[in-house]
């Protein structure tokens, strides 16, 4: 067997790799549910029995969200090189990497959001419809707010998601914990790094899932069971 | 950042795409040990996929890449166009048959699994080792690109799975027979001269992965000082000693 | 002023359709209250919910201030909405909103400055006695509490008009009162118009002008109270005035006395003292069986089983009815055994 | 059988502490119905949830026949809780199950088998006047249809102890009737201990053997509703007996009258005959300025504010306080000014 | 460019990989469920709030969820080989790699459960506790029963992820349209494999996501806005 990789080596390359998916993951989140939380709106607004039901609407957005969602990462991928150039001027590394990870989250997020939105209580969107507030404004202060705690929660799958997904962008360069532990464990046997790099995205993935659950929990205001 | 300014700046970082196994790993050592000596500045960007550095490369998003082989430059010039020049071979990762059921080739068990690489590259060298050791035919003339629609007479009639290719070096237990990657073989433990069933030939393999740059590059005072460095002696010892025959400098 | 023209609504399922509304026609002029009462499954929530648009109906039309709501779109109907204040039978409170948030929310949609917007709603807080728990969630708030919130939420942008779909049903008697005196201030000093969906004949009593009876998606007795109560064999005069079955004792039948009748008092000068008058007047013997008196916003009405012993009897019960009292004589089995 | 002694229990939250129950201490004897009454927020509905267990109250006992259900834990506490309906103030019907599946939710719970099942549901849905909804969801029931549902499933297990707060505050006064009898009928054939919560005093009126008042989360008054009554300045006599200060017009002071005095009377005899004949006997003319009658389970009572004017004003309240009613003089201003 | 693949080798190809996807997420998705659904119920039971809040157990589980669902799919499938070999004798194929897909959509599935749970009214949990009814009991007639709709949505969003996720499977030979997208006609240039495993892929995404949404609404008997 071949020499371990040294602990100094190991730190450096967990730290750089750390910082990618930080990167990835965070923008990634940040740009998804700038864009997966309107596009869940507009799909649960424009379903049957949303708040303007507008099957042709919904049908079309629905065919783009779920064809995003089928293609495997890396055609995806390929097919945003034109947009991701444009957008941030190259398409290697973590930064650009983020607008594939992204565009890939947003349907994902979406469809989540469509879900959770179908949860608020009829009767609170129509007290609401009857207060005369507009859909936009119904959307803003009625539905978001009041599917605050279970969109939250779908954000924080998102970001786990988005932490899978981030070990494909080694495809374009973009390094990362798991493409880390992919090149390194998988590829080449190393098992200190493997099992270092698992470790950090493992903990990581418990973070994010430990927020995420926390902030659901903590800006819920509804009962809960207490024996 | 974009690439047109590296290329025009005779100081600039020169960005190298290379696949993570070897490559990135002889390169890494090439730019800590020996970079320096000759002034030179490199960025080592690994890629998982076969295509993008290429790509990225005609795109000027970098100034060369080192992951690819002859073989497989032609077929992509041929199929996705563009223009770019292999400069030097670096080094060739040989093809060995592996199992853990039979000692010899000639035993592979009728119907037995073979698994090998479905990267299309890797898969016709698997299939054009397999012809060479007596176990198939490929179809004639298709032993350019040929891939498993293309075999001809498989008397052993071999099942054949595709993997991807660090998978092969795993599949052993599960098996008669895999035909890896030395690079993979090394990490994994199996020993590709003495424990392998049969092996790619070195000599004049056309295999040998290099260094490709786009043609405005290649006379380049960086690029030509990296393929120096790439083909250097210090560089083939440490190929040599580092991947003991799973992988040889070319 | 609401007007509901021949309003018909069926609900459709698996298991068959249930015709809700069959034909109902309404008007509750401006600036009064209107009550609207019946069993259970009735129709009355379907109303209510048609007239706030949260229903399509199958047909007919409903007109408020004038405005056929139903063709209404975009922001003409939002402003339309606007002027109707809503309070829903169901539980309808933002759970992620605090009582004071949820009153702010026909506020926000009508574009109130934030200043403003507080101030109001302080007030309305106070209306409803829980200037202590503006803070609280509804999860946070007893029933009552919640009820009070979504009156106080309805009221908050002034509107024109009032629907309340059982507003009182989850208050005890004083909060009640001190709920319906908001209502009753509403539209005396607003002229707001207010259909009240109730099963409380307390609330009709005390704040209804008129009152309209829904039985199986028809309207059946439609009117102002005080016109229903003193209509023999009104179900309103039955709902409203004080019972006159419940006090007889079983085989206690009216037998025992000479004359028994069933008479309603209206007005100060009936109700307290017409049948002690009476009884000293014609010399004959005054027993009540039962009935009471109550009061109809300001009016007290009087309905009591009274009976009379005595030569005079008629005669008395005749002396009453002039006055003014409406007598309904009932059958009393003589000696003999004849009714009489 | 349920006990309280003690009872304590505070909400706790970001804007401070709510103490909700404050040392309640309350005895529903097996077999009686015990209701539940007091403002808005004093509590009631907290004191049901914690004998339900579905609040932990801070400190305090809790006996339901006799065991101490706090401190039982697995398949015994399931038993226990089986022996307890509830209904809930909240809706809490299960929106993916029909009015039936609903009802046989307890069934399932006890293991009851499939044919008996069906059997009770169809029975309860006939005794809740549902028959024709069984298989509506929730959504599609009227907001008296789901409380009813939730009644019968609270009794579909023939559980021994009832808990139901409001469960008629959904319902009209002919629906509510139906219903009482339903609870009327559990406690006298079956012996089911009854604690209601609710703000209708016609519930208290019509099937309560015993009443506690709640306020601000301590017991103000508790005992038999028939004692209750006849005690004078009691909430529940207050509550219960037809109100006198109503019937009042504003500036009609009692001044006009000789003798004015709130006159309690309890029982058959006393109810109809005994104020026309104390006029007739001593010659005064008598006026009733407010009251009526009304019935507690079976016994008639009544409440008047009576005027007498004449000389023997005084002896005739004295003979009509002789005779067991319960008489209150009222202070009368003179024409001379001062209080008699 | 070389000869486009005969249409006729099209169609088998599609034909295949079609019926290697539909093996592993139909697969994947049943099992996914028959593991996700219980997991996301002790994780909803066991957390705070939950009908039986044990916080070591919620962490335990919690842990190994987060844990599976940050491995990228690739180190899964290896960590996996073992139990996989153990369970279907081999972990080479489209069968054998339903197992790693299943046991990396059993988290994901399990955390989308937990929130629906999370979604229950709390009076109706309360209601079905005082009747008496076991946890168990509670958890199959009420929690599940009642969350149906939201749960039903949750193993849609689980299957059009195992679709993408089941491309992976191409690195144990499992094949599959996403496999045969990347393999044949993103990585050999193939475009006409390309475009139709595509088209494939996102019309079996749109079937998917249709049928579920269009379960989800009928067995859904909650109101909806009518005006
Ligand atoms: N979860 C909670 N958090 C904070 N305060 C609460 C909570 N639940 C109830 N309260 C407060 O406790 C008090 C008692 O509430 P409870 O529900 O017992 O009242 P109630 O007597 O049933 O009133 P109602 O007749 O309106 O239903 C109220 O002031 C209420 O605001
Ligand atoms: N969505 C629905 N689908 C089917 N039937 C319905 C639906 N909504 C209401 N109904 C039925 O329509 C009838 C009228 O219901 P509505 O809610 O108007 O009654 P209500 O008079 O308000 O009764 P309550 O006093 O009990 O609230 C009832 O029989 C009810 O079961
Ligand atoms: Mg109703
Ligand atoms: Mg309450």
């Amino acid at each position: 067997m071949k020499q371990a990789t040294p602990w100094a080596e190991v730190f450096d390359k967990l730290a750089q790799a750390g910082a990618e998916t930080g990167l990835m993951v965070g923008l990634g989140t940040l740009f998804a549910v700038l864009g997966g939380v309107p596009l869940g709106v507009l799909l649960h607004a424009s379903a049957p029995g949303g708040l303007r039901p507008q099957p042709v609407v919904y049908r079309v957005l629905g065919f783009i969200v779920d064809l995003t969602r089928s293609l495997p990462f890396i055609i995806l991928l390929v097919a945003l090189i034109p947009l991701t150039r444009a957008l941030v001027g190259s398409y290697i590394g973590s930064g650009p990497a983020t607008v594939p990870l992204t565009i890939g989250a947003i349907p994902f997020l979406a469809r989540l959001v469509q879900s959770a939105l179908r949860e608020v209580p009829v009767g609170v969107v129509e007290a609401a419809l009857t207060t005369g507030a507009s859909k936009p404004k119904i959307v803003r202060s009625v539905l978001v707010k009041e599917a605050g705690p279970a969109l939250i929660s779908a954000i924080g799958v998102t970001a786990v998601a988005l932490i899978g997904y981030s070990a494909m962008a080694g495809a374009v360069g973009g390094g990362g914990l798991g493409n880390l532990a992919i090149t390194y464990g998988y590829q080449r046997f190393d098992s200190r790094l493997l099992y270092t790099s698992v470790a950090a995205l493992a903990a990581l993935t418990f973070l994010v899932q430990y927020l995420f659950d926390l902030v659901s929990r903590t800006v819920d205001r509804r009962r809960q069971i207490t024996v | 950042g974009g690439g047109a300014d590296n290329a025009a700046n005779q100081e600039a970082t020169l960005r190298v795409a290379v696949s993570p196994v070897p490559h990135a790993k002889i390169l890494n050592w090439v730019k800590n040990n020996l970079a320096a000596s000759k002034n030179l500045k490199i960025e080592v960007v690994e890629f998982q996929d076969y295509v993008l550095p290429n790509t990225s490369l005609v795109d000027k998003q970098l100034e060369a890449n080192y992951f690819q082989h002859v073989p497989y430059l032609t077929e992509f010039l041929k199929e996705r166009g563009g223009d770019l020049k292999f400069v030097t071979p670096v080094h060739i990762e040989p093809l060995a048959v592996f199992s853990k059921k039979v000692k010899n080739i000639a035993d592979l068990p009728s119907g037995g699994k073979v698994a090998l690489s479905q990267d299309a590259s890797n898969q016709t060298r698997a299939l054009k080792l397999l012809q060479a050791n007596g176990v198939l035919k490929l179809k004639p003339g298709t032993e350019a690109g040929a891939a498993l629609k293309d075999i001809g007479e498989n008397p052993k009639n071999l099942k054949f799975v595709e993997l991807e290719p660090a998978q092969l070096a795993r599949s052993l237990d599960d098996t008669d027979a895999s035909i890896v990657n030395g690079n993979y073989a090394i990490d994994a433990g199996l020993d590709p001269i003495k424990g392998s069933l049969a092996v790619e030939k070195a000599e004049n393999n056309p295999y040998a992965n290099g260094l490709v740059t786009r043609p405005e590059l290649a006379e380049d005072k960086r690029i030509k000082a990296l393929a120096e460095l790439l083909t250097s002696q210090q560089t083939r010892d440490y190929i040599q000693k580092e991947f003991g025959g799973a992988v040889i400098p070319a | 002023m609401i007007t509901v023209e021949n309003l018909t609504k069926a609900y459709r399922g698996r298991s068959g359709t249930t015709v809700a509304l069959d034909g109902v026609s309404l008007q509750v002029p401006a600036g009064t209250v209107c009550g609207v009462v019946g069993e259970s499954g009735a129709g009355k929530s379907t109303l209510a919910r048609c007239i706030a648009l949260l229903e399509q109906p199958d047909s007919g039309g409903i007109l408020v201030d004038g405005t056929d709501l139903v063709t209404l779109r975009g922001s003409a109907l939002r402003a339309a909405r606007r002027q109707i204040g809503v309070v829903p039978q169901n539980d309808s409170l933002l759970r992620q909103r605090t009582a004071a948030g949820n009153i702010a929310l026909p506020l926000e949609a009508a574009g109130a400055p934030v200043e403003a917007r507080r101030k109001r709603v302080v007030e309305l807080l106070d209306l409803v006695g829980l200037a202590d728990k503006a803070g609280n969630y509804p999860d946070q708030l007893s029933g009552g509490q919640r009820q009070r919130v979504a009156i106080a939420r309805a009221l908050a942008a002034n509107p024109s008009v009032l629907l309340a779909d059982e507003p009182t049903s989850a208050l005890d008697p004083d909060t009640t009162a001190s709920v319906l005196t908001v209502l009753d201030r509403a539209r005396a000093e607003l002229g707001v118009t207010v259909l009240v969906v109730t099963h409380d004949m307390g609330v009709v009593r005390r704040i209804c002008d008129d009152v309209a009876v829904l039985d199986r998606g028809q309207v059946v007795e439609h009117g102002k109270v005080l016109d229903l109560v003193t209509q023999a064999g009104s179900r309103t005069s039955g709902a409203l005035l004080p019972g006159v079955e419940d006090i007889v004792r079983a085989g206690d039948t009216d037998a025992r006395f000479d004359r028994v009748a069933d008479v309603v008092l209206v007005g100060f000068a009936a109700v307290g003292a017409l049948l002690p008058e009476a009884a000293s007047r014609f010399e004959v013997d005054l027993n009540l069986l039962g009935g009471g008196m109550t009061r109809l916003a300001d009016t007290p009405v009087a309905r009591f089983r009274v009976a009379l012993t005595g030569a005079n009897a008629d005669s008395a019960f005749d002396w009453i009815a002039e006055r003014g009292a409406v007598v309904r004589r009932r059958p009393t089995v003589l000696a003999g055994g004849a009714a009489a």
